[in-house]
């Protein structure tokens, strides 16, 4: 067994995988070789377990102007503006240190807008813990709540909606998604792409440490002075400051045209933007570690590559603007650095005038691993299926019933957590926190923009494709409710451990049933993120597929919420069925999660959202309010609780 | 500096970290006036006619919140410019800066309930005379919202009685009939105390945001952040009518 | 015995501390040379009844480790200052 | 010579500290008796140049008065760790 495949297989490489490294290599791999090769194939980089199920869903549309596979969406808007939007997830770092894990990662998502030259207008944060009786949880939320507030409220972007859901399955494992939103100009869209020989990749932002590391430290061959820092987890700590000042130095090189291309220093740090751009752009591209600024000065070649050190962006400049774009920088209080140039051939790293790495940047970036993990649906879901909601029994007192279910947490007001967000900054905000979508207008037109995020695991558990598709339905319709025409989908996908055939099974049917729906309502998904082996104590949580929808509202003044006024009328649009399997009210009252979840008919949900945009558009209705967990108890009590103003309503009458 | 349009002209300071910088230079516009940024680098006012240090986290309100920012080039400038009597109105971040920069008495610590707090917040003119407040009245409430995590007001005993002497508390915190009371006061600020100015009246700090008060449409549907920079703008039209 | 113990909890070495650098990197354009190695972090006092210094060491040790810091990404140090019998 | 010197600046008495108290309020329910007192402020770490040991303690004391702390609400108390001539 050579030296290089143990160290190879103790970073996750199987066997196969380093022969074939070798084989494109022509020779055993370097120690930085091995470390890039297997932070760029890991799960998170190169979604070798998800690839084939994600590449059947639907990703073309008139208004997609850049789908999966760049660093975030972008869909024109009209007027010569895109919206640029995804979700990503930071499940495990908050798990470890909940402040700095949920801050950090909602410095990486809004990254990944600005390197499309976006300006960021809105943030949502969709949220899932265990159940408040227990401390620990509760010291999770109140630190995931606080690292979004002062991460997100110091860079100035409005957090303006998400969700907060509880549920025992995730106790040891909580889900941080986070989704942001940015406008830019449809004829200045930043590719991550190193386009052009000879231009120069300028690394700005903060220095590089060993943060993030984790797995790849196995490498280091300097000793740990101590167990604790030997396996440090991949914690690191945000600078809200420096995104703030590297957000508005990448916009004002975006507006002087200063840019080729743009790229977040994310999971696998410089490794993964050099290798990427170089990819996008058929190139390769050579590195100078000697140029990097470090946090300490005795790090390893590999460290220096893998490192996830917050707050920095590689920008691709031509020669000649590179003096201009360190101006730029320096004006904002940023630190750029020239660490390399695009070349024709492999990428090539030097350090200490030494080449520690050589590697084509596409074996790197886009010729991962594609499991075919196997897929089976597991036993116990039968059982599951077959309880009978309906045998439960019925509440004598329905007040009281609807009371508790108001009061129920994953139903109750969730103020406490939104007003420690800034909802108001950019003077841009219809509709905040609390209502069915957050509407945001567009500076400069008539326009806004809605968005809703939303994910049901109950029905996932109980039918993964069902229940996927429920989450695309449910966030459309929240979107209509506002006025606003659904536009398209990002996504991200909480799973358990992949190795269990259980989970595949889970996933190919929520990817099935997801692009179903986005098919059925028109919505392509335009890109987002998968996040595996979400477990506690190796039980997976459920399955927890999370839909971010935009919505486009053309005149902003008829964009509604959930308020009524006095003396209207209330309607119900849509049938109402005897359907209560994996309610809320099942659990909240029973602890019951089982049967089927309710029937799903796409044809009329498109022609809902098309009635709901069409009634809103011709102000026909004056308010409306997407009927959804708790059932239409509870979403007639929260219409009133907005309103301050009750209703008298007759079921009865037809 | 000749005036191209005669309308007034009002110079929003720009730290790095300044968040809510482009929001007043919006609500100064929607008002009539004209609004400009200054580089904090810079010391140059531009001719401004009044100065705003915007909401914001200047320096990621680092070690304290204005602590760093209160030593910015373009702070020379603030202060000779409101030593002289020219109008300068710091707005949360602002007031911080204001205050750790000597121009305002008192210090703002971090909120009692130790969270980040936004919401439409009712507070009562206390001194409708200053330029920031004649378009105002005595005992008046307005709504305008709070987006603070350091707001709490603190001065000592003694400081407080000549500052009530002379008027200098301009906004206190209250129930939204008014009533300054400790369920009117988000923060533990002192005396419910939500803005102050100088002796001279020229200079005000205040926590709550008048330039998310201009637009009912957003933010805390009040228009009552009008009546403030109304005031302002109001107040440098007649100075130079 | 009751006594009065500081704590000092700061960030691990090479983990990043924001506030520090960014102090540090504006302390010249502020008037001060020669400062470097600026680190910022917790400073909590407590008074501690327990029945012997060893008592009351213990005591604080295990506040430290389990709720007051973050052993994750936090270190910290105490001194005992005075115990009165 | 080069002196590492620590800084502990805390709210002035009197003045509420609503860190200290909310932490003092939790300590029992988590299991720890007999602690009260509780006051939080910042520890801060600095590495000063300067000629001699009082030139430290000086430059110190001017960085403190004039920048680390708000004499307002703050005061603040230093050691000179160790002296490298």
């Amino acid at each position: 067994m050579t030296a290089s495949l143990d160290l190879a297989e103790s970073l996750g490489l199987t066997a196969d995988e380093h022969e074939r490294i070798v084989a494109t290599l022509g020779r055993e791999p370097t120690k930085a070789e091995i470390a890039m090769y297997a932070a760029m194939w890991s799960e998170h980089c190169s979604y070798k377990s998800s690839k084939i199920y994600l590449k059947t869903l639907p990703t073309e549309g008139p208004r997609v102007v850049m789908g999966p596979g760049e660093n975030a969406g972008v869909v024109d808007i009209g007027d010569g503006l895109v919206a640029v939007f995804k979700i990503e997830s930071h499940n495990h770092p908050s798990l470890v240190e909940p402040v700095q894990g949920a801050a950090t990662g909602v410095g990486g998502i809004v990254r990944d807008i600005v390197s499309t030259g976006a300006r960021p207008i809105a943030i949502l944060d969709p949220l899932r813990f265990g159940a408040l009786d227990e401390w620990r949880n509760r010291w999770l939320l109140g630190g995931v709540v606080a690292g979004i507030s002062q991460y997100g409220n110091s860079i100035g972007i409005p957090t303006v909606g998400g969700e907060v859901q509880f549920d025992p399955c995730y106790r040891g494992n909580p889900l941080v998604n986070v989704l942001c939103l940015g406008i830019g100009r449809a004829d200045r869209v930043i590719r991550a792409r190193a386009e052009r020989v000879g231009a120069v990749a300028l690394l700005f932002g903060n220095k590089t440490g060993r943060d993030g590391i984790g797995g790849v430290s196995v490498l280091a061959s300097r000793p740990f002075d101590s167990e604790a820092e030997a396996k440090r987890p991949s914690v690191q700590v945000g600078d809200p400051f420096a995104e703030k000042i590297a957000i508005e130095a990448c916009l004002e090189l975006a507006e002087r045209g200063l840019l080729i291309g743009l790229q977040d220093l994310g999971g696998a740090g410089l490794c993964c933007a050099t290798s990427e751009t170089a990819s996008r752009a058929a190139l390769g591209m050579e590195v100078d570690l000697d140029q990097v600024p470090l946090r300490e000065d005795d790090m390893e070649p590999f460290e220096i590559l893998t490192s996830e050190s917050q707050e920095r962006m590689l920008a691709i400049v031509a020669p000649e603007d590179v003096a201009e774009a360190v101006a730029v920088c320096a004006r904002w209080g940023v630190t750029a650095v020239a660490v390399g140039k695009v070349t024709e051939g492999d990428l090539v790293v030097n350090r200490r005038g030494e080449v520690v790495a050589r590697a084509p940047a596409r074996s790197l970036a886009d010729e991962g691993p594609t499991y075919h993990r196997p897929a089976r649906r597991p036993e116990w879901l039968d059982e599951l299926r077959a309880r009978d909601p309906l045998a439960l029994p019925a509440p004598d007192d329905l007040g009281a019933a609807l009371l508790d279910l108001l009061a129920s947490p994953n139903i109750c007001s969730k103020r406490w957590v939104f007003e420690q967000y800034d909802s108001l900054v950019q003077h841009g905000t219809l509709a905040g926190p609390g209502g069915d979508a957050a509407v945001l207008r567009v500076p400069g037109t008539g326009r806004a923009l809605a968005l809703s995020t939303d994910g049901n695991a109950r029905y996932c558990l109980l039918d993964p494709r069902l229940g996927a598709a429920h989450a695309v339905a449910e966030a459309a319709r929240n979107v209509a409710c506002s006025g606003a025409r659904p536009v398209s989908v990002t996504n991200c996908l909480n799973f358990g451990n992949p190795e269990d055939p259980g989970v595949m099974w889970q996933f190919a049917e929520a990817v099935a049933g997801m692009g179903e729906a986005c098919r059925a309502l028109a919505t392509p998904v335009t890109g987002g993120n998968v996040s595996f082996y979400n477990q506690t104590e190796g039980e997976n949580i459920h399955p927890t597929p999370v839909i971010g929808m935009l919505g486009v509202i053309e005149d902003a003044s008829r964009a509604l919420g959930i308020a009524w006024g006095a003396g209207r009328a209330v309607a119900l649009l849509g049938e109402t069925r005897a359907e209560l399997g994996g309610s809320e009210w099942a659990w909240a009252t029973h602890g019951f999660a089982g049967g089927a979840p309710p029937s799903l008919d796409l044809e009329a949900e498109s022609r809902l959202v098309d009635l709901l945009a069409s009634l809103a558009e011709r102000e026909l209705i004056e308010s409306a309010h997407d009927c959804s967990q708790g059932g239409l108890g509870v979403t007639l009590a929260e219409c009133a609780i907005a309103s301050g103003i009750g209703a008298i309503l007759d079921p009865a009458t037809d | 500096m000749a005036r191209y349009d005669g309308r007034v002209k009002i110079g929003v300071v720009q730290f790095p970290g300044s968040n809510d910088e482009r929001d007043a230079v919006w609500a100064i516009e929607r008002l009539g006036g004209s609004a400009e940024l200054l580089w904090h680098g810079d010391r140059d006012l531009r001719g401004a006619d009044a100065v705003i240090l915007p909401g914001g986290f200047s320096y990621g309100d680092y070690l304290r919140c204005g602590a760093i920012a209160r030593f910015a080039p373009v702070m020379a400038e603030v202060e000779e410019f409101a030593r002289s009597g020219g109008p300068v109105l710091g707005i949360c971040n602002g007031f911080q800066v204001l205050c750790e920069a000597g121009l305002l008495p008192g210090a703002l610590a971090r909120n009692g309930g130790l969270k980040f707090i936004c919401r439409p917040q009712p507070i009562r003119v206390e001194n409708p005379s200053t330029v920031f407040t004649r378009r105002t009245a005595r005992g008046r409430v307005l709504t305008i919202p709070i987006k603070h995590g350091e707001g709490r007001y603190i001065t000592d005993r003694a400081t407080l009685a000549t500052m009530e002497a002379r008027g200098q508390v301009v906004f206190r915190y209250c129930t939204p009939s008014g009533e300054v009371s400790a369920a009117g006061n988000p923060n533990g600020s002192l005396d419910g105390i939500a803005g102050v100015c100088n002796e001279a009246g020229n200079v005000l700090g205040m926590m709550p945001h008048p330039e998310h008060a201009v637009d009912p449409a957003v933010g805390a549907g009040s228009a009552d952040g009008a009546l403030v920079l109304g005031s302002l703008i109001e107040s440098l039209a007649g100075a130079r009518a | 015995m009751k006594a009065r113990v500081s704590l000092d909890i700061m960030l691990k070495q090479g983990i990043l501390d924001p506030q520090g650098t960014t102090v540090e990197r504006n302390l010249p354009s502020l008037g001060f040379e020669g400062v470097s190695g600026v680190r910022i972090g917790k400073h909590i006092e407590v008074e501690v009844e327990a029945p012997s210094r060893e008592e009351v060491a213990a005591r604080v040790e295990e506040m430290a480790r389990r709720f007051l810091s973050n052993p994750v990404i936090e270190d910290f140090t105490y001194r005992i200052e005075n115990g009165s019998a």
